[in-house]
């Protein structure tokens, strides 16, 4: 029997961490500069204090928490999508498990960053910690900031682990092809990987382990960055809806920045081999999904509020509805529910140009959701006196510009460092466009050589 | 000669050659398969499979949930602050950091017995750097009958190293 | 007996002169923000007199009411403080820590009465202003929460100085700044645990309503409610 | 203090001390000699007088130890003594009775304020530029003894002027002796809102040359016409205090305008009342004036006025009080006379429930701005007064003062008028100094008390330094006393500086009862048709006349109605600006006959339609760092209409066009401290965010 080897493809994938080209510093330079300049801007918010951010009373939070909010969301594209994909054996997620991940760990990192920018005192964000700070006093275990520490910090470390493990098999390959320093580097990397039968079988053990904790930590992370807001008792954030209804978004957002992150890569890496329309439509159809169910809790959460009639949540209602914030409220409709549902319910234009169209409509809508959670509520609480009003300042959109160029940035150098795609996952996977001939129900010696070849094998 | 070895590139080819060692009267634990992918479908990579990891992890989840259970109440009852009426150490609030620290320690130690298990104990050295081009590397680290053993691994379609 | 710190206002006799905001930033080192930060939002005032027309000319009514920090018993800022800056106190008030504060703002969130107020800035008093400062209150720094005390200071100092003096603190002989210079006594201070205390005789009013009662979030201040005139004969 | 600063003082004192030690003099921060006897931590108490309205409110000012920056002989140094940090009421006082307002509690920013002039100066740039050079004190009260022997050389001492405000007490009555024994005339009064329409109307109908005094706390039905007594208006912490008491029972307050102030929304009944028309409406709830008569002219129903009237008779006792607005008309005597006659036919004048007179204190005779415009002096001393602020433009104050050769400034502040000065022998602050007040209301008393702390700067009390100088000129005045301690302390023994004084004999009606005034219809300046709305210029609930806008508590404290701070505003009612399409915050143009000013638009719901009030206190143009170039003045659009009987500004008597001239987007001038004005907005207009 004569079977082609995966040499090609492992070739394919180890060149973009052998070779650099100069898309590759312009993208780094730009940014870079960006994200510095970010930096720059919350040294002077640093120093001068919180004030130069817009938040006023009575609307203490703004822009910091929304994109906190919008990061934490866009995280459980990664390792939740992933995860679920491996539990049900999806053969089609492999190319598409370590784009996920790493979206998870950098927006997760990028998202936990903004609550200590956020802080009035952020040289003292420590006290947060679970240690007696200051005269032997934990932090308030009923504080919802708390359960976020944990929940982040759980989600955090488990997504690293459920990213870095699976990475030390192609370490090894990498390490194998390199020489000088690059062997090195990648052979303390791979930890001393050799690949036996008794190594593979820990490593899947432990994923499927991890899989199974990591679903229930990364509901119960967005339901904690939605008990932040339901725990209050705030016109149109106390609600029980929060919990689902954040969950739901941040898949939603999260699948949606999936979809950029794969197109962005498939044209950078020129991975068009493996990054297949096959892919993106199944993404597409997973958006749809959500977007759909999106919808339905829009208008769960919106019918409540008008039936009851409850006049302080009449005030944040109107306010989104036909007021201040309308605009925003009406773009966010649009973006989250009209371009989705028009561009993925039809076969024809639920190709890559749709689905990345649908994307960038549901990033923007989703982060405008996050908004108009936030600061219309908190303008308009009970007593009308203190309403207010909000609009943000340079310093804060710098840093908000910059977390988003960090994104990009950590990406393109995690491309640079990491095979972005798992070499090992996608050769296991008898993946059909996986570089290797015969078909795996004609080898007679696998366990499973009676079943029939599964669908996507065959398509 | 410290080992001897067998590259095949079909895993077809590679079972047979696992086979052949094991007619020949090697020991399973002896035998190494090095692959740079998870062979799931076949025999071969089944060896090995059992493992407590799953029961650790249970267990270590259950050391957690009741380790953070009794640190959470004795750090709220240090220094009992009363807010919003609560009691100091509310049971509400305390499952939500429970849960999490119960699926931490879940997750720590699936990673301390992977860590434990497949690379603190691994004492192999046999490798081949052929095999992260997709060979299958069938090899005995322990040689006694060289011959019978080259003659086990010799079969069409593969190569025989001895180092 | 601990004490349980309370107040009453009366709406009939609260003329909205705003007397009470200039003593408290009198009494707690409250700074003035610049009006350029004012504009901003910034501008702290730990009482305000909300102000609500009714109706329109001619027939339009107006209606004051003083709102400062509750107090409340179940606090609804308290439990959201990570860092149990805002907490319960002895005597039931919600104590502010300065200095374990780290700016969270979470408990202006929480709070639905939105008494809050969050230093954006470090305060400013330009020579000699500084010479001003009451050096019982602390002065707040940059990313801190601060609230109406309930003038914690005085009581400390009237619990001192009463303890020291082997003596029971006298009803309305503690107020805090507020409820001193207010021209019409529409406030009114004490202890809610003494029964015969005037805060205590006005807490059970028919007329005794609480801000925003349906939250739950059970505050200490008494509203009298406004009574409208009418003629004497109409009963 | 805070502690940043303590620790830098700190640090100043170790190093000064070591710089004494290597004996060079020059450059160094002198730790003086403790002055008090002061308990660090320990609060001592000591009463004063609120100077900043006519009410004379008794103070206490809570004193604690502190280190201060002072000046001493020419010399900077620290130094710890006692320092007001606080002001209360002084609960002995019969005025405040332990009560204060908004404005009394930031007068102790006026002894802190950080611009506030610390050291003689003489004029050294052009007059008006605001460059000054410091000078020692010998050399101003050298200065300014030369120019009084000048005008004694000349016998010209009746070109001597002093301007001061029209504050009743020793102060005034010295300086009125000095005057008249140096051979000058009468001190000059200047005061915006000026209650002498009232005063004289009152001395028509009592023979009472004063304001009353209303038993607020044993009224059962008050009727007010225009009179912000809650606010700005007269004795407001004392009547506050009884209108507090009042409202233990079950009383009526009705209150008549054309604007809902922060008096009238706090009345159960408002009447909505066209502007210079109260008197009639009075008249006839005192049933001397036609019902029918009175509605058509007032604007006020027919069958309101009935029931006003079965309500004034039968809910007694009534009180009925004027002031404000409804006086600054050109036919001010006629309403004040007027409501003087409802008071008569309530039957309570004199009575509990009605209104008093206090027992005549000494009345200095006091000369008017006016005749000081037309025959300008050629010495003239200001004594914190601001009349180029408070004038009208068509008046020419500042051109009037400019013509003046020698302008010498007591006050402790450069504003509009004192920058035209040539010489500045700054006061020192009233907690610094001897003060003494004899207010015209109820049992007014005669306090003084002495200096609450010592002076911060190298500042010296006015009537110190006039009878300094008048002790120094080539013909001296005989029979001084040296000190103004003396003077004050001469009339009764130091120990009693709080004088009950027990109200004057029952005011009855003058014997003259016919006395009737016509009634005239209020002329205004403006055509309607081409002004068509009548201009309501108010006292700032805390910057009152302008006065005070230096102070930042006061900038910063929101106004009652508005919750407006640091800014001028225009109000206009609410519906005619829905019409206008003029929305919160746009920029509006107000034009008078005199000129115009713009300010952000405040949609007010108790507003007549037909009328634009902005609150006067902002647009000062060089008046410490708080309030130059903030906001818009309105008296600079006031016409020159005068009451003729007084000669008094007939404030309220101009008409006024608007326009929109700017959105609240381009201009966010507006700064509100609240959001929403109702607290159930209507959201079924797609309104309600009022932002």
């Amino acid at each position: 029997m004569n079977r082609t080897l995966t040499k090609p493809f492992t070739d394919d994938m180890v060149r973009p961490v052998m070779s650099t080209t100069v898309w590759f510093w312009a993208i780094v330079l730009a940014t870079g500069t960006v994200v510095a300049s970010g930096a720059a801007a919350w040294g002077y918010q640093l120093w001068y204090g919180i004030g130069l951010s817009g938040k006023r009373w009575p609307g203490f939070w703004a822009l910091y928490l929304t994109n906190f909010v919008f990061w934490i969301g866009i995280s459980h594209a990664g390792t939740l999508i992933s995860a679920i994909l491996r539990l049900v054996n999806a053969g089609w997620r492999r190319p598409v498990t370590r784009v996920a991940e790493v979206i998870t760990v950098f927006a997760l990192m990028i998202g936990a960053m903004f609550p200590i920018i956020h802080l009035g005192r952020p040289w003292l964000a420590f006290w947060l910690f679970p240690y007696p700070s200051a005269r032997e006093i934990w932090p308030n275990f009923r504080s919802p900031l708390a359960w976020d520490f944990f929940a982040i910090n759980t989600y955090l470390t488990g997504s690293v682990l459920f990213l870095l493990l699976p990475m030390i098999p192609d370490f090894a390959l990498v390490r194998d092809r390199s020489t000088g320093w690059r062997r090195k580097f990648y052979g303390a990397l791979s930890f001393g990987w050799r690949g036996t039968t008794r190594q593979w079988n820990r490593l899947e053990s432990a994923m499927q382990i991890m899989a199974i904790a990591i679903l229930p930590v990364a509901v119960s992370v967005h339901t904690i960055v939605s008990f932040d807001f339901s725990m209050a008792n705030v016109p149109m954030w106390h609600s029980t809806i929060f919990g689902p209804y954040f969950v739901a978004g941040a898949i939603f957002s999260g699948i949606a920045a999936l979809i950029l992150a794969m197109a962005a890569l498939r044209k950078a890496l020129h991975l068009e081999k493996y990054l297949l329309p096959l892919h993106f439509e199944n993404l597409g159809k997973l958006l749809l999904l959500m977007s759909i169910l999106w919808g339905y809790f829009v208008f769960n959460e919106r019918l409540t509020v008008w039936y009851g009639n409850e006049h302080h949540e009449m005030a944040v209602f109107w306010a989104t509805q036909r007021g201040q914030y309308a605009p925003l409220y009406w773009t966010m409709v649009i973006c989250n529910f009209i371009i989705p549902i028009a561009l993925l319910s039809n076969p024809y234009t639920r190709n890559i140009i749709g689905c990345v169209v649908a994307s960038f409509g549901v990033v923007i809508g989703m982060w405008l959701e996050r908004f108009l959670i936030i600061v219309p509520s908190l303008a308009h609480k009970a007593l009308p006196y203190s309403w207010g009003t909000y609009t943000p300042t340079p310093v804060e959109l710098m840093i908000m510009a910059a977390t988003f160029a960090a994104m990009i940035l950590l990406y393109a150098l995690f491309a640079k460092f990491v095979p972005i795609i798992a070499i090992w996952e996608m050769k296991a996977g008898d993946f059909a466009h996986a570089p290797r001939q015969g078909l795996a129900a004609a080898d007679p010696h696998r366990i499973d050589a009676a079943a029939p070849a599964s669908p996507e094998a065959a398509s | 000669m410290s080992a001897i070895y067998g590259l095949y590139s079909d895993p077809n080819v590679a079972q047979v050659a696992v086979n052949n060692l094991r007619a020949a009267g090697v020991p399973d634990a002896d035998i190494t398969v090095i692959s740079s992918e998870p062979f799931e479908h076949f025999e071969f990579g089944h060896r090995d499979a059992r493992t407590a990891m799953p029961w650790i992890a249970t267990a270590a989840g259950a050391a957690g949930m009741v380790a953070t259970y009794y640190l959470l109440g004795l750090s709220q009852h240090a220094w009992p602050l009363v807010t919003s009426g609560m009691p100091v150490a509310p049971l509400w609030t305390n499952l939500i950091i429970i849960f999490e620290m119960t699926m931490l320690s879940a997750i720590a130690a699936t990673v301390i017995t992977l860590i434990v298990t497949a690379f603190i104990g691994e004492r192999g050295t046999l490798y081949d750097p052929e095999v992260s081009d997709g060979y299958i590397l069938v090899g005995v680290e322990k040689t006694g009958d060289a011959g019978k053993l080259e003659s086990a691994l010799k079969i069409d379609g593969g190569r025989v190293k001895s180092i | 007996m601990p004490f349980r710190w309370g107040m009453a206002i009366d709406l009939n006799a609260c003329t909205g002169c705003e007397a009470c905001v200039t003593a408290c930033h009198a009494e707690n080192n409250i700074p003035t923000v610049s009006a350029e930060q004012a504009s901003r939002g910034r501008a702290m005032h730990w009482i305000r007199v909300e102000r609500y027309y009714e109706g329109n000319f001619p027939d339009v009514r107006v209606k004051f009411r003083p709102v400062l920090c509750q107090q409340c018993d179940n606090a609804p800022c308290e439990a959201v403080c990570p860092t149990y800056a805002a907490h319960h106190n002895e005597d039931g008030l919600n104590a502010q820590v300065y200095n374990r504060c780290i700016g969270t703002r979470y408990c202006a969130n929480a709070c639905p009465y939105n008494v809050r107020f969050f230093n954006f800035f470090n305060a400013e008093w330009p020579k000699p202003l500084h010479l001003q400062l009451n050096p019982d209150v602390s002065v707040r720094e940059v990313g801190v929460m601060e609230k109406c005390t309930f003038c914690v200071q005085r009581i400390k100092a009237a619990k001192t100085a009463a303890r020291a003096e082997h003596r029971a603190l006298v009803d309305g002989a503690l107020q805090p700044a507020c409820a001193q210079a207010c021209p019409t006594s529409a406030i009114v201070f004490g202890d809610l645990n003494d029964p015969d205390s005037r805060v205590a005789r006005l807490a059970r009013s028919p007329r005794g309503t609480r801000l925003l009662e349906d939250l739950g979030a059970e505050p200490k201040i008494t509203y009298l409610q406004k009574q409208p005139w009418h003629e004497p004969d109409a009963y | 203090m805070d502690r940043r600063h303590f620790i830098k003082l700190t640090a100043i004192t170790g190093t000064s001390a070591a710089l004494t030690a290597c004996g060079n003099p020059e450059n160094q921060v002198i730790r003086f000699i403790p002055e008090d006897d002061l308990v660090p931590g320990v609060a001592t108490w000591k009463p004063s007088i609120c100077p900043l309205c006519s009410a004379g409110c008794g103070v206490i000012a809570r004193v604690m130890e502190g280190d201060a920056e002072v000046f001493r002989k020419g010399q900077a140094g620290v130094i710890r003594m006692g320092l007001a940090k606080k002001l209360e009421g002084n609960p002995e006082d019969p005025i405040s009775q332990g009560k204060l307002c908004a404005r009394g509690q930031a007068a102790i920013q006026i002894t802190y304020h950080p611009d506030r002039i610390g050291n003689p100066r003489k004029r050294s740039g052009e007059r008006g530029s605001g460059q000054f050079t410091d000078i020692t004190w010998d050399e101003a009260i050298k200065e300014l003894t030369g120019k009084l022997n000048a005008l004694t050389a000349g016998n010209d001492q009746a070109s001597l002027a002093f301007l001061t405000k029209p504050r009743r007490g020793r102060r005034l009555e010295l300086i009125a002796d000095l005057l008249q024994r140096y051979g000058a005339r009468p001190p000059v009064t200047s005061e915006l809102f000026s209650d002498e329409v009232l005063r004289r109307a009152n001395q028509l109908t009592f023979g009472e040359h004063q304001l009353p005094t209303f038993d607020l706390a044993n009224a059962r039905y008050v009727i007010s016409f225009g009179a912000d007594f809650l606010g700005t208006w007269h004795s407001v912490v004392l009547q506050s205090v009884a209108f507090g008491r009042m409202k233990q029972g079950r009383p009526k307050f009705v209150h008549v305008d054309a604007r809902l102030s922060q008096t009238a929304a706090n009345a159960d009944e408002f009447v909505a009342c066209k502007p210079g028309t109260e008197g009639l409406l009075a008249l006839a709830i005192a049933g001397e004036y036609a019902v029918d008569a009175a509605a058509e002219k007032t604007g006020v129903g027919r069958a309101t006025i009935e029931r006003l009237t079965k309500e004034f008779t039968t809910h007694g006792p009534a009180v009925a009080i004027i002031g404000g607005a409804p006086l600054a008309h050109t036919n001010g005597l006629f309403q004040a006379w007027a409501v003087n006659r409802l008071n008569l036919a309530a039957k309570t004048v004199g009575n509990p429930g009605g209104l008093t007179f206090a027992a005549s204190a000494p009345v200095v005779a006091t000369r008017s701005l006016k005749e000081l415009l037309d025959v300008p002096p050629r010495v003239l001393l200001l004594d914190d007064v601001n009349p180029v602020f408070t004038s009208p433009p068509a008046w020419k104050v500042a051109e009037a003062l400019r013509r003046v050769p020698f302008i010498v400034s007591f006050g402790s502040f450069i504003d509009e008028t004192s920058a035209l000065a040539d010489l500045i022998v700054p006061d020192h602050s009233f907690l610094e100094s001897w003060v003494d007040a004899a207010p015209e209301t109820g049992t007014a008393p005669r306090s003084k008390y002495g200096p609450v702390m010592r002076p911060l700067y190298d500042t010296r009390s006015t009537p110190d330094v006039l009878l300094q100088v008048a002790a120094g000129l080539a013909k001296p005045i005989p029979g001084l006393p040296g000190t103004f301690e003396e003077y004050v302390n001469a009339e009764r023994p130091e120990e009693n500086r709080v004088q009950h004084v027990p109200p004057g004999a029952k005011p009855r009606e003058l014997a003259n009862t016919r006395l009737t005034i016509a009634w005239t219809d209020p002329q205004f300046d403006g055509d309607t048709s081409q002004y068509p709305f009548h201009f309501m210029p108010y006292a700032s609930q805390m910057l009152f006349d302008g006065s005070l806008a230096h102070l930042p508590w006061l900038q910063e404290t929101p106004d009652p109605m508005t919750s407006a701070m640091w800014c001028s505003w225009v109000e206009i009612n609410e519906q005619k600006a829905r019409e206008l399409a003029i929305e919160q915050g746009d920029i509006i143009e107000v034009t008078s006959t005199q000129g115009s000013v713009r300010a952000p638009a405040f949609l007010n719901p108790g507003l007549a339609p037909d009328a634009v009030a902005m609150p006067v206190g902002q647009g000062h143009t060089n008046f410490t760092r708080y309030a130059t170039n903030r906001g818009v003045n309105p008296i600079s659009i006031l016409a020159p209409v005068t009451i003729p009987e007084t000669g008094t500004l007939a404030w309220s008597a101009t008409r006024v066009k608007i326009a929109k001239v700017g959105d609240k987007q381009t201009y966010d001038s507006l700064i509100l401290f609240g959001g929403a004005t109702r607290e159930r907005p209507d959201w079924t207009h797609g309104r309600g965010d009022e932002h």
